[in-house]
């Protein structure tokens, strides 16, 4: 008993010591992100991403070095908030990023504004933190949790679908989603299902979709789940009769890789694609493509605009990082060349930006890839800002 | 004298084997009444019936003029009816005086005791500490059960049924496996025991059923074919035929 | 609703009932047999998939690469028998759990180590389309195959069963393991067979479903719980019981998902049906094993008296 | 006798001077840290209360946990902060959703005891993923920690710490006050030999199903303060593998005994926090990743005990079941 309770002991102060041991001169990150599972290749691809726009900086972010503490959620809500919970607390981190799911972070951010640590989210903008709960350490690198949903409503009107079947899993960033597609949708909603977060067997879902005979299908299912739906899509012989449209994210690069030709045609909206036109994109595509010998996708994007948008706005304040007043205004400038060309952001700290209408193609070497059709919105910001209390 | 315990075509099957089939007979209160019968003639099947740890097919058991066919075990323990097992079970890990201290506690007051510790109830142990004396293990009080000698562990078995108090007290071959001496101990111990409860005797030691039992009832086959003073069981043609011949002869 | 909806859903339940059944098969007869509990059932169930998913692309052959994992799978579960299983029969039911539940984390970390969190398995191209079925109902070719394996494999399991001398070892011992220890003509050999022939089971529905889910650790984990359900509705050590508790798990908890909201929707306020709906049917199999064991405690075909 | 008082009055000391130690280190993190393990303690105790002194292999005890950490998070979300109205309230739940589960499973033993107790903990698993008003899978974040009156804080680590060390002493005391007094006994020999605790007249479904009942009160309070501690609940809490954690938290250390459940939480919490925050140099040279698979160390572990040292499971319910 004695002894067990010495070894304990003994272990804790190790601990103790060994947590104590940090440098002063240098910026802390904590990234937390889903790393494992179906849906790892969204958390992966912002990963790379952002250590590579590090990498590309010298292994530094605005002139400090930078420690980037990489911690694997496991697409499980408490394991990412004991992450947060850690790097916050033990490791004392001066920004945390990364979570792609909205339910994971919602679940781990609150330890970040409870210590004055602020986020920048590189993809999960949920519309509660838009509006009525906005938060000063709260940064949407991305877009807004709608934005993608309601420029494809948007299409989805123009292209004069009268009937249209709306599938999401069971969380916020689904309700946030199928809310957005019909804001902007003028047609008839044929059913709107929300199935489980993480369902991977939609043959229940396929045969009700089929008894609803709808003339466009949209669904918000990221990673692993739009993979397995999609193809459980074409198998089900539904791809000859219904329209298939998806956020940018649900037929990106993560998505076209396992699924492969069936993907081809396939519409869907963002905020960025492969083939912007500006030079801090092509820097990217190329060495991302490089690093990795695969094509970005837009998280991939997003990880390397919130690496640039923390680079500015540590540089901004000259390394002061306790001064997190300073850090939110340098932060909000938003003073970096952005991979989707110009944006800024709203006083709810979510962008204002342009979305645009992408397809599945084929690129000069036959690779599959998202290209740019036409803009849907220009600088489009959301709906809830006017519940918003920040200035 | 009134029947103690009465049975009423009690039938019980498993699967297709009929294991007791339409037995009816009466315990008379203060008598020994034995079971006798061959393996497999269902006697522990019937001992498990009036228990209560087995419920039968059809027919009802009345217990001094209670019908206690549906009622549970503990209920037919608190009621009177206590058993001991053919196979000895006791709690092993535990000594003599717990062993019988928890059985007067079954019967002793609720037991949802949840903060007083039981160890300051004397009663319960002044009173085990006599039972443990009338079957003989008082200088072996501290000892667990486990490591008891097996004369004595089938005496602490039936040691359990009798701190119940019961008045009837059903004895599953309380001598099994015992050699000629620790038998004479149990016999005795019935001897003594029979003054104030009545017994229902599951015994293949034909000596000791003879000279223990009032009256006998035969098994054979989950029937009763017989029932009478041991002298008329002797002389029953049936029963020698079915069952006693050889054992009475080479007796 | 149309009957053609009704009749696509009640295909989509015996597809899922089927692979129940193999999952279900293989432990109730390592609980009929050996009265052990094997929490770990599910592993073999991960690693059948994770072995059938890494020959399919070596092989380049979808059949191929099936066929393969099979006995590759059965191999790794009769050698989890001999080195560890064997000696927990003896012993008590909390010991057979915790062992059990180690050898859960013990997988999930080697397949971790050797084939990272996840892999992607494909279906056969030619299977990736619909089929006609009937006029105005195309069905998914790859589900029909898995419908098809599954009523085969049920079969040759009865064929097994009902017509062999293993078999009749097999049932005697379901249904009396005593008698089947003292018969005891290679007793332990006859374990390690059920055994392999269990893990070869799951492998088949690991490697049938790897194209439907994804192939990932601790997949086994939750698909483990409803064989279990399946064995206490069917009763422990039939396999009749089995295959019945199977399809029957599988279709309540498919058509339940698929029309009790909507059921609900009929006679109740809409706020109220689309929360209740979906919660309740989540819950409507665990809910259906309460009723069994109600009803009849031992399951629908008790294998012991 | 003198020993095991030193040590205890020892291993309190060392409880209730850690915060004091941690706060003037400023590393709050590892108060919260102590807390939680000794959440887990309650909840681990409080399956030993079951598994243990009861006997009974209750796969699905996380179930109580977790009704006990919704129960009172549903509360505080709604406005009812108060602790006082929160807690015993869980306890209530979980008690109730215990007899309810324990009333089903307790008419069946053995193999069929694990299966159904573990299938009816994940049906509760299943109920709170669906249930959107709570938050679904995604769970329920909360705004604050219940609150205790009197001046105290519990938003403040190390208060929150004492209230937490305070309700573990609580359950062994009463534990140990139990295992001691009639119906500690009664259970005891239900464990031992349940037949001749029936032969001997005591009703035995009724007291197993009582034990199992104030084991998922216990487990109930725990969720509670794990509630409060994580101000956040998600029903990843129920899902059957906890309940697998929690089983070998009381193995490690002790079954049946009075610290085992606590001494076990503390012991793989504390492991497992050592090996993923303080890798030994030599074993990352050759096992780069060996943090990340912690679990495999945990596993082989688990089963070497279990295969090699059966007496190391004291207390064990030895019984192997006959039909």
């Amino acid at each position: 008993m004695k002894n067990r309770l010495l070894a304990l002991a003994a272990g804790f102060a190790f601990t103790m010591l060994a947590a104590s041991a940090g440098a002063a001169d240098k910026v802390k990150i904590g990234f937390v992100s889903t790393l494992s599972g179906p849906s790892a290749a969204l958390g992966v691809d912002i990963r790379d991403a952002f250590t590579l726009a590090v990498k590309l900086n010298g292994g530094k972010l605005g002139g400090l070095s930078a420690e980037i503490l990489i911690g694997d959620d496991q697409f499980k809500p408490d394991v990412g908030r004991q992450l947060a919970e850690k790097f916050v607390k033990l490791d004392k981190v001066d920004f945390l990023t990364g979570y792609v799911f909205s339910n994971i972070m919602l679940a781990s951010i609150p330890v970040a504004f409870e210590n004055k640590v602020i986020y920048v989210s590189p993809n999960a903008a949920p519309s509660p933190l838009a509006g009525k709960q906005c938060n000063p350490y709260f940064f949407a690198v991305a877009w807004p949790n709608d934005a993608y949903h309601e420029a494809a409503g948007q299409y989805a009107t123009q292209k004069g679908y009268k009937s249209t079947y709306l599938i999401a899993p069971n969380y916020q960033a689904g309700k946030d989603s199928l809310g957005g597609f019909k804001r902007f949708y003028k047609g008839k909603i044929a059913d709107e299902v929300y199935t489980q977060l993480g369902q991977l067997d939609y043959a229940a879902e396929l045969a009700q979709v089929r008894a609803a005979k709808p003339e466009a299908l949209y669904i918000f299912l990221p990673g692993g789940m739009g993979i397995n739906f999609i193809k459980q899509f074409v198998a089900s012989g539904l791809s000859k009769d219904v329209q298939l449209i998806t956020p940018g994210f649900g037929s990106d690069q993560d998505v076209i890789r396992p699924v492969g030709d069936a993907m081809l045609g396939l519409f869907d909206t963002s905020h960025w694609a492969l083939d912007f036109d500006n030079p801090a994109n092509k820097k990217f595509v190329a060495e991302f493509e490089k690093e990795y010998k695969r094509l970005p996708s837009v998280f991939a994007a997003q990880g390397y605009d919130t690496a640039l948008l923390i680079d500015s706005a540590v540089r901004e304040v000259k390394g002061k990082l306790d001064d997190k007043e300073a850090v939110r205004r340098a932060l909000k400038a938003a003073k970096f060349a952005s991979v989707r060309g110009n944006f800024k952001f709203n006083r709810n700290q979510y962008p204002i930006q342009n979305y645009v209408l992408r397809v599945v193609g084929r690129d000069a070497q036959g690779r599959l890839v998202n290209k740019t059709i036409a803009t849907v919105f220009k600088d489009h910001g959301d709906a809830y800002v006017q519940d918003c209390a920040m200035k | 004298m009134p029947d103690l315990l009465e049975i009423r075509s009690l039938a019980k099957h498993f699967g297709g084997v009929v294991a007791t089939d339409e037995v009816s007979l009466e315990v008379r209160a203060g008598e020994v009444h034995a079971l006798i019968g061959p393996n497999g003639a269902g006697k522990t099947t019937l001992v498990a019936q009036i228990s209560g740890s087995l419920a039968p097919d059809a027919g009802s058991i009345i217990f001094d003029g209670r019908d206690v066919t549906r009622l549970a075990q503990h209920q037919r323990v608190r009621a009177g009816l206590a058993r001991s097992y053919q196979i000895t079970s006791i709690f092993r890990r535990s000594s003599v005086i717990e062993n019988l201290a928890l059985a007067v506690q079954a019967r002793s007051g609720s037991s949802l005791g949840f903060w007083q510790p039981v160890a300051s109830e004397s009663g319960l142990v002044d009173e085990a500490r006599l039972i443990a004396a009338e079957i003989g293990l008082s200088d072996r009080a501290d000892i667990a059960g486990g490591e008891l000698a097996h004369g004595e562990q089938r005496a602490l078995e039936m040691g359990l049924a009798l701190a119940t108090r019961p008045r009837l007290l059903l004895l599953d071959e309380p001598m099994a496996g015992m050699g000629p001496e620790e038998s004479q101990r149990i016999i005795g111990l019935i001897e003594r025991v029979r003054r104030s409860v009545s017994v229902v005797l599951v015994e293949h030691d034909m000596d000791a059923v003879f000279r223990l039992a009032d009256r006998i009832s035969v098994l054979v086959n989950g029937r009763v074919i017989a029932t009478g003073v041991p002298d008329e069981i002797r002389a029953n043609e049936e029963v020698r035929r079915a069952y006693l011949g050889d054992e009475a002869l080479s007796a | 609703m149309s009957w053609i909806l009704i009749l696509e859903q009640s295909l989509n339940g015996l597809q899922f009932g089927l692979m129940l059944f193999l999952l279900a098969a293989g432990l109730t007869l390592v609980f009929g047999i050996m009265d052990m509990i094997n929490l770990a059932h599910g592993s073999l169930y991960m690693l059948g998939a994770f072995f059938a998913a890494t020959l399919v692309q070596a092989t380049g052959s979808f059949a191929l690469g099936v066929l393969l994992a099979i006995p590759a799978t059965a191999l790794a579960g009769m050698l989890l028998e001999v080195a560890v299983l064997r000696t927990l029969y003896a012993r008590d039911h909390l010991s057979q759990v915790l062992a059990t539940f180690a050898l859960i984390l013990i997988a999930n970390e080697v397949v971790r180590i050797v084939w990272g969190s996840d892999l992607q398995m494909t279906m056969p191209a030619a299977l990736s389309g619909p089929v006609q079925l009937l006029p105005g109902m195309p069905y998914p070719a790859y589900r029909l195959l898995i419908i098809g394996v599954g009523l085969a494999v049920a079969a040759l399991l009865y064929v097994l069963v009902a017509k062999t001398r293993i078999g009749m070892l097999v049932r005697a011992g379901a249904s009396n393991r005593e008698m089947a220890l003292a018969m005891g003509v290679n007793i332990q050999r006859l374990f390690t067979l059920v055994f392999g022939v269990g893990a070869a089971l799951c492998a088949v529905a690991g490697a049938m479903l790897g194209p439907l889910f994804a192939v990932q650790v601790g997949m086994g984990e939750s698909i483990l719980i409803l064989a279990f359900v399946v064995i206490v509705i069917g009763g422990i050590g039939s396999i009749r019981g089995a295959l019945v508790g199977a399809v029957l798990v599988g279709m309540v908890d498919t058509i339940g998902r698929a029309f009790l909201p909507h059921l609900f929707g009929l006679f109740l306020p809409p706020q109220f049906a689309s929360a209740a709906g979906p919660a309740i049917a989540s819950v409507l199999v665990y809910l259906l094993m309460a009723v069994v064991l109600f009803v009849r405690p031992q399951g629908l075909f008790p294998a012991r008296g | 006798m003198n020993a095991r008082a030193a040590a205890l009055i020892a291993a309190l000391a060392a409880a209730v001077a850690f915060p004091l130690a941690m706060q003037a280190a400023d590393q709050l993190f590892f108060v919260g840290f102590a807390s939680r393990v000794l959440i887990w303690a309650i909840a681990a105790s409080s399956l030993n209360l079951v598994l243990g002194y009861g006997g009974m292999i209750s796969f699905g005890h996380a179930a109580f946990v977790g009704t006990g950490a919704y129960v009172s998070g549903i509360l505080i979300a709604g406005g009812v902060t108060s602790a006082w109205i929160g807690w015993p309230a869980a306890i209530l739940a979980s008690a109730v959703l215990a007899l309810a589960i324990g009333a089903a499973s307790l008419r069946t033993r053995g193999a069929y005891f694990i299966m159904i107790t573990l299938a009816f903990a994940q049906m509760m698993y299943y109920l709170m993923n669906s249930m959107k008003a709570y938050g679904g899978d995604e769970g329920l974040s909360l705004t604050s920690r219940a609150a205790l009156g009197f001046g105290l804080d519990l938003g403040n680590e190390v208060t929150f710490y004492y209230v937490v060390l305070a309700a573990l002493c609580a359950l062994l005391y009463a534990t140990h006050r139990l295992a001691h007094a009639r119906f500690g006994r009664v259970i005891a020999a239900i464990r031992e030999n349940e037949t001749r605790a029936e032969a001997i007249g005591f009703p035995v479904y009724r007291y197993k199903l009582i034990c199992f009942v104030i084991a998922g009160a216990a487990g109930g309070l725990a969720g509670a303060l794990l509630a409060s501690h994580g101000k956040y609940v998600s029903p990843s809490l129920l899902h059957w593998t906890q309940s697998g954690t929690l089983m070998i938290m009381v193995i490690l250390g002790g079954v049946g005994r009075l610290w085992g459940g606590a001494l076990g939480a503390v012991l793989l919490l504390a492991l497992e926090h050592l090996i993923a925050e303080h890798p030994i140099p030599w074993l990352l040279a050759i096992a780069p990743n060996y943090p990340q698979h912690a679990n495999l160390g945990v596993g082989i572990v688990m089963l070497v005990i279990v295969l090699y040292a059966p007496q190391g499971l004291a207390g064990l319910v030895s019984r192997k079941r006959h039909a």
